[in-house]
């Protein structure tokens, strides 16, 4: 799976994107987060507050029971502010 | 409806004009433009810097633009959006609407800004003399954005 | 805000210039224009003309502005209001509001169209193929007026 | 008084404007388009319908029951159909 982080999200984890194999336990959206949490204190800052996560799945919202998969663009960051 | 997002200033009067020559159909043109401000709240605004998900950005403004084609009757319009490092007084965002009657352009632009503000993927950092800091997202914005589902 | 009645036409991107040109204050800047249609229900408009009460048209328009800054916190705007002959395609009017936030400079720039429409002392004439005839005030514009006495 | 006309009502009566003494019975703008209407077809065209007229004295709206007085410039116009 393809990893993308926007905004505060990629500023707290240090890169703007990985490419990661889908762990064997990971099956959803929620599954992933708790994942990449156990993945150092960056990440462990960038998805303490699900309240402030958005996810894309090949640039389309979802919500985080939504399942994943080994071949998705799979996008983090927080509430959007343009306009 | 076109959909821009780029780093390059726009011009308001050059949009219009592309929209509208030679045409004699339209009623009402309702423009909106968004607006670097020096101040936000007590935080005096050096610089601002707009990211957004390049593909994403442009997708979700299709969208927006196709449900608000789908609900007011339109004859055309515009949404540009810009990304990067931007001063207190430059423009960030146009939304050009048409129709032959105000009310629509009105609702339709409206609604556009709306959305826009809670569905497109863009995320401001300010720049004041304290530092840097991400632009939190408002309650009220996903208010406004509400009031429209009914 | 600026009152203008004029023959003329009239250059949107200069009369924003004009409203903003070196301040860093303004956050949102909502634009109406209204132009001559060609056609109107069934009938084809071949020329449009409209007549005005010269010095209560301005003092009107004023009026109605007064109101908008005072109910919204607008930042400034303008009001030009054409007269004369005016063909399709052509500009009749331009509303302009200012304000630090969106919403604000929407429902002022509506609500000055809005009462613009049923209050200030102008009337269209429309030269059809069939010959001329004065455009009817709709009960619906009237409708729209009284919706923001609430 | 000042008398001033405009788009349809000019058109039915044939001129814009007109400097008239007030009449001896005249004391409101009924009483005045009273009077109005017995002084030619041009005039009773012009102001048949009460509801399609809208009077304007010294620049500001009124009602068909507001006193006129002989120094008023006073407007007659058809509903307004600017913008």
């Amino acid at each position: 799976m393809e990893l993308l982080y926007f905004a505060r999200i990629r500023e707290n984890i240090g890169h703007s994107s990985e490419t990661l194999p889908q762990p064997g336990n990971v099956s959803d959206v929620k599954d992933l987060i708790g994942h990449l949490r156990e993945q150092g204190d960056n990440y462990k800052a960038a998805f303490e507050n699900e309240l402030a996560i958005r996810v894309a799945i090949n640039q389309t919202h979802v919500n985080f029971d939504h399942p994943v998969d080994d071949g998705d663009e799979i996008a983090f960051f927080p509430p959007m502010t343009g306009g | 409806m076109k959909i821009q997002v780029q780093s390059q200033n726009f011009d308001i009067a050059a949009e219009i004009n592309e929209l509208c020559v030679g045409r004699k159909d339209i009623g009402a043109i309702v423009t909106f433009t968004g607006l670097v401000r020096d101040f936000n709240g007590d935080n005096k605004i050096q610089q601002m810097t707009l990211e957004h998900f390049p593909g994403m950005a442009e997708k979700q403004l299709a969208t927006i633009c196709a449900i608000a084609c789908d609900r007011w009757p339109l004859q055309g319009g515009c949404v540009i959006h810009r990304y990067g490092p931007l001063s207190p007084g430059e423009q960030i965002v146009l939304v050009i609407t048409l129709s032959a009657h105000r009310e629509a352009a009105f609702e339709a632009a409206e609604f556009i800004m709306d959305w826009l503000k809670t569905d497109a993927p863009f995320w401001k950092k300010e720049q004041t003399a304290k530092g840097t800091h991400w632009v939190e997202s408002k309650t009220s914005d996903t208010e406004k954005c509400k009031k429209w589902r009914k």
